[in-house]
């Protein structure tokens, strides 16, 4: 890599972009405390709160002014994506963005009016489809259209009723779909073009989960920071002893790289998605790093308390993997980091 | 040393083959789904059954109601009861701690017939040591008895009370002189939980698990109860906890587990056998079988590699790295499989007993069990590593410092 | 925000050309050599060249013997001087943290004229910090300053002073109050090193650099050379210690690095490029190309993933993250490169520039210099998280306390 | 794996083994301080200590008695290498050792009497030979002979004079072997026995090496500990701080599960070499991970002091991978160690 670019690293955000990050964080905050997260298991939807955030124009910002959405960016829909992780809110914020703009992209307008209003969701394939092996669909259980690639085609596929949810540990709308056995299918890309949309958008699900990771890995630190001040072994809040506040420390710094990596990485996708092709996969990687010891940290520093479901950790603990498997194994992105580093050596 | 596999003599084998068969006509279906379903680590049948042969407490002499097992058959018994899934025999090691000590410090007329139905299946005694705020402080006990001639009035709740709502007696940490020492102050007692007063709560761990929370309003019980001296508590606390944390140098031949986390390590091993079975099972998405895929191979052997670490690390010090190799490996073979193994057992597409699954959700758990792994590294390093203790206000009565 | 590369004007483009060209003139193969050699972290005849043209402190304004760079102007010097190597301009940073305090603290007649040197690279100023037991407790500071008329007399000892050898001042650390509070007893100095009295000893450490041991006896110097009140030292500490301590938010349009971790990483890049090259130039035992290998390909990814955390990673945090990523990733980098990746540079069969060993022994000092990682993690614990401090006999002058 | 196995793990030692440990533990403790590690930089071999090695047994030990030698097994060679390593001895006892077994199973008689007496020092090739590609030799610039794998053929070659020594960050002698231009080679073992030979010496290298490792990561953790008691912080010793006292705990806990592998590793390869193929990787992998982290811990919290060249932490940081490189990237052990996992489940 070159490492004598004469380039920015300005993360200041716009004023508007600061506006926009304060007015989702109070939409979350208000309209999704974790009563609701609760309440929504073990689904992981809530029509009501999808209303709202429809109302909100959650599912329009993402979406060019010429299919009729707001064309907001990755940088904000990043921003929107840290508040959405922070309350782990049971909507399919992530997955029904990449997919519409993948549309968008596709000039499919057929079904992207139902996307507007949220009545019609839609989600996306994690792996090519391959006859006679049904796929595990993240908001597949909620999910009137999936899109999907088949071959060298870039397919949409559509049902009058989702398959059944099946219950997993980060509670969210996971169902098994047979593409094999669905009728109506649409070609809506081919060849070159149906990758390379198929690919954009995965990074853009990678860039938007590392920003939810963020922001889910954020709340589970706050809420062991308080505990920590208030809680006493030895005749002293644990918050004193190195052997908590350190983990804490490292907790912390995981969030504040991961986050700059996310918002960066968006920033890319918008302004320069060729020049380093490789940044959504390390905000993932990064992320879900960040998330898995985070978590795992706060549920664990508060003792025995953390390991029950009473407990909110718990609920940041169980969607760490929950969701972030969701974006597909980080072990695995390394090999394409990797190769992009041997490229630009060559 | 050795490492050699157990020559059996026929009586061994012959006693295998029944115990084999035994467990397996006990651990029925209902039992297991009974277990799913409440997390009690315990089931009526299977203690009855068990302890009505002396196979409850098999390692006991026949006359206190076990089967005089040396260690070799013991071993086969732990093995066997593993193969069936031991997670019902949870309350049976719980209950092994309180039995000692009242054998030790009650009179004979109190403990042995709660000590004989105990050994044969009928009874259960849980621990009543931490409080809502007291973390593993446990001679911070704040749960009051006052003592009105014959009689003692408890007050006061206690938190993790692993299997009050099967047990009838708690083994009970309190407060019987507030203005002594910490640790001086302190009487235990055995509580009978049907005793009026008694509240139990249940606590729901997201490993599946059944705790509680038990609250004592003028509890009143006989002077009888008492275990040990009052406020002789600490000394009779000793006998079980030290049990639980200085399990170390082996003096059985090679023939028990080096720690406590090789329970643990099990549980590693069964996500790692798990994983190797779906990669056999499960083609990549383009096709090409997983067994040749180098991130399958090389995860399969990092995780082998910190099994093989915490089985054979000994002492406190096996029990932080059984933790911290199964929390970790645990995250990275969830990983692996991916969404597949967040579907955990019972769930359309979850692949086999859905034991990765499960080893993440447990793994939690195990950084807490009977004290925190920060409580185990300060134990090493005060007694391994000789290092000065930290002079905090309440450390002399941590339970580190009671090896002074 | 804003990631674009800059887009030079003429004026700039023509000074980027300007310093490539003066640089590639200046740092010839013998200042590598003594480099090397030394490892001073200077070069008299660069410090002196760059002095002459206004380009050692380019962002200070002409008047002070500046060039008066704007910020984009100085971010092409930085990133020229990258180019050459940055090492021998080490002492530039040391000296640049005591000419600040010395502008703001000292008589301008006395001040001027060391100023005007040290700007065009004629005198160096070292740091008398830390001493021999001190550890990063500045406050503790025991050399004592006894003032007897216009003179002071100096004794004690200074450890790490890095570029003493090579320096015509040290900023000193003393204690002219035994008796008052820690941090209310020291004062500054500007120790000429020429005075008699003072020995200079010293330490190499495993990544070539050469710090070292500053005996001070009977030292006397004239009470002009004192940098501020006597014993107001901490508050004039405060200036160079902040600024040492406190880089984070971005007023530069994101043309400065996010924390002085960035330096770290630019060790690690190279170590990861000189990885990918060596990828690319060898084959495997078994003739088949690096490139190809999965845990080739896995490790640098995981490499860069490591790289770019650390880069965006800002402030205090940044500066204990690039440390971490450093010494993590560099040793994982020496196992995949194998016995070559042990060879320094210069030796038989060593790969180009030999970085990524050099990376090895390097990282281990990123995590000490100015300030330990640890000191770092309890400044966020307290500033960032907001934790409450532990309440140790010392902490008040505990160099995390000062932000109180 | 099989999880219900009903096998003993006795790792208490027999009393002539605690003996061998405790006569080895003094011969290096009295015959090579640090000053003596120092004084045999950079070359990394000490001529008189090795004579005394040799006088001490050190060099027959290992060798069945059909060949001169004393028929110890792998756990007494593993106890010796433990306190070798303990010492961070400058003489080539692991590279001596299994290449003079190797040849002794091969029924090589020509070198041995040499090797017995330490006069022709023996070395290992870490990679089957290619034309046209020299090999880093480990203990390879004092070698007499060195083994390797040629084809189908294990070969021992011979000089008058060993290659120049290359110096490097773990001061042990090695140096470049062009295997093409040595003129006397021997055939000493063909086929599958060459082969099976070959691997055979790699897996006692990797104990050996793991217990040299587990050894110097103690020493490296020893001077930690007792720096942590005298040097205050804060007015406190700084082995009162978690922060400090929990990673050396953790040190610890590796040595101790590091040594126990290689203990088992070693009697495996006694007694059942192929019940547990894939031990010995298990146990350098580990060790080379313990001695990473130890040495590093070591040095980092001696402050500057562990940085520098005059405090021991460094000899021990710089040989924490100047030896455990020597046998063999860990992470591509990592494979070998899977396959086997992946083919106890077939």
């Amino acid at each position: 890599m070159d490492l004598l670019e004469l380039r920015r690293q300005d993360y200041t955000l716009e004023e508007d972009q600061q506006l926009l990050l304060t007015a989702f964080g109070e939409f979350f905050r208000e309209q999704c405390p974790t009563s609701l997260v609760r309440a929504s298991e073990p689904l992981g939807f809530n029509q009501d709160l999808w209303n709202r955030l429809v109302e909100m124009g959650g599912t329009s910002m993402g979406l060019p002014e010429s299919a009729g959405g707001d064309g907001a960016g990755m940088v904000e829909l990043e921003l929107v994506a840290e508040e959405f992780g922070r309350s782990i809110a049971p909507v399919p914020y992530i997955e029904h963005t990449v997919t519409s703009r993948a549309l968008a992209t596709a000039g499919t307008s057929s079904v992207l009016e139902g996307a507007l209003d949220g009545s019609h969701i839609l989600a996306l394939a994690s792996f090519p489809v391959r006859a006679g092996s049904p796929q595990l669909v993240p908001a597949g259980a909620i999910a009137n259209s999936v899109l999907a690639l088949v071959g060298d085609d870039l397919v949409l596929f559509t049902v009058d009723n989702p398959p059944a949810h099946v219950v997993n540990q980060g509670s969210t709308p996971l169902s098994w779909w047979d593409f094999d056995a669905i009728t109506d299918q649409v070609v809506i890309a081919s060849g070159s073009q149906a990758k390379a949309i198929y690919a954009r958008a995965h990074d853009e699900r990678m860039v938007l989960m590392a920003a939810a990771l963020v922001g889910m890995t954020e709340s589970a630190l706050a809420i062991l920071v308080e505990f920590s001040k208030t809680r006493e072994t030895m005749g002293v809040p644990i918050a004193t002893l190195q052997g908590v506040a350190f983990p804490m420390t490292d907790v912390a710094i995981g969030i504040a790289g991961a986050r700059n990596i996310a918002r960066k990485a968006a920033w890319y996708l918008d302004h320069a998605p060729d020049e380093r092709p490789e940044l959504a996969a390390i905000a993932m990687v990064y992320a879900s790093q960040t998330a898995t010891h985070g978590t795992q940290v706060s549920a664990h520093l508060q003792g025995g308390l953390g390991f029950t479901i009473e407990a909110d950790a718990s609920l940041y603990f169980l969607r760490s993997k929950g969701w972030g498997s969701l974006a597909g194994d980080p072990q695995a992105k390394l090999l394409a980091i990797g190769d992009h580093v041997l490229n630009t050596v060559k | 040393m050795d490492f050699t596999l157990v020559d059996l003599d026929d009586e061994h084998r012959a006693l295998q083959q029944e115990i084999r068969t035994f467990l397996a006509s006990i651990f029925t279906p209902d039992v297991f789904a009974e277990e799913h379903e409440t997390g009690s680590g315990y089931n009526k049948k299977v203690y009855e059954e068990l302890g009505a042969r002396g196979w409850l407490y098999p390692e006991k002499p026949v006359e206190e109601g076990g089967a005089g097992f040396d260690l070799i058959a013991q071993r086969i018994m732990d093995l066997e009861l593993f193969r069936q899934d031991a997670r019902v025999m949870m309350m049976r090691g719980t209950s092994s701690l309180p039995l000692k000590a009242m054998r030790k410090y009650m009179p004979a007329e109190v403990a042995d017939p709660i000590l004989k139905d105990a050994v044969e299946g009928r009874v259960l005694v849980c621990l009543g040591y931490s409080e809502p705020d007291g973390g593993s402080d446990i001679a911070n006990a704040k749960v009051r008895a006052v003592q009105d001639g014959d009689m003692w009035t408890i007050n006061g709740s206690k938190m993790w009370t692993t299997g009050a709502h099967v047990s009838n007696y708690t083994f009970l940490v309190t407060r019987t002189d507030p203005d002594a020492p910490k640790h001086k102050g302190i009487t235990m007692f055995l509580v009978p939980l049907d005793a009026p007063g008694v509240t139990i709560q249940a606590i729901r761990t997201f490993s599946g698990e059944r705790t509680n929370i038990v609250y004592y309003e003028d509890v009143v019980i006989h002077d009888k109860y008492r275990v040990g001296g009052i406020n002789d508590g600490w000394n009779v606390l000793h006998g079980p906890l030290d049990e639980e944390h200085s399990i170390g140098l082996d003096m059985s031949g090679g023939l028990t587990d080096l720690s406590i986390g090789a329970g643990f390590c099990r549980v590693l091993g069964k996500a790692i056998n798990e994983v190797a079975e779906w990669a056999h099972k499960t083609s990549a998405p383009d096709g090409s079988s997983l067994t040749d895929d180098v991130q399958v191979r090389e995860r399969l052997g990092a995780a082998m590699v910190e099994y093989e670490a915490g089985l054979c690390t000994p002492g406190p010090m096996g029990r932080v790295k059984a933790s911290d190799a199964l929390v970790k490996q645990a995250a990275a073979l969830v990983d692996l499989m991916g969404p597949v193994g967040l579907l955990p057992l019972h769930t359309e597409g979850a692949f086999g007993e859905a034991d990765t699954e499960y080893a993440h959700r447990f793994a939690q758990g195990t950084a807490t069990y009977g004290g925190t792994v920060e409580v185990f590294r300060t134990i090493i390093a005060n007694h391994v590593l000789g290092l000065p203790k930290p002079n905090y206000p309440g450390a002399k009565v941590f339970l580190a410092g009671k090896k002074k």
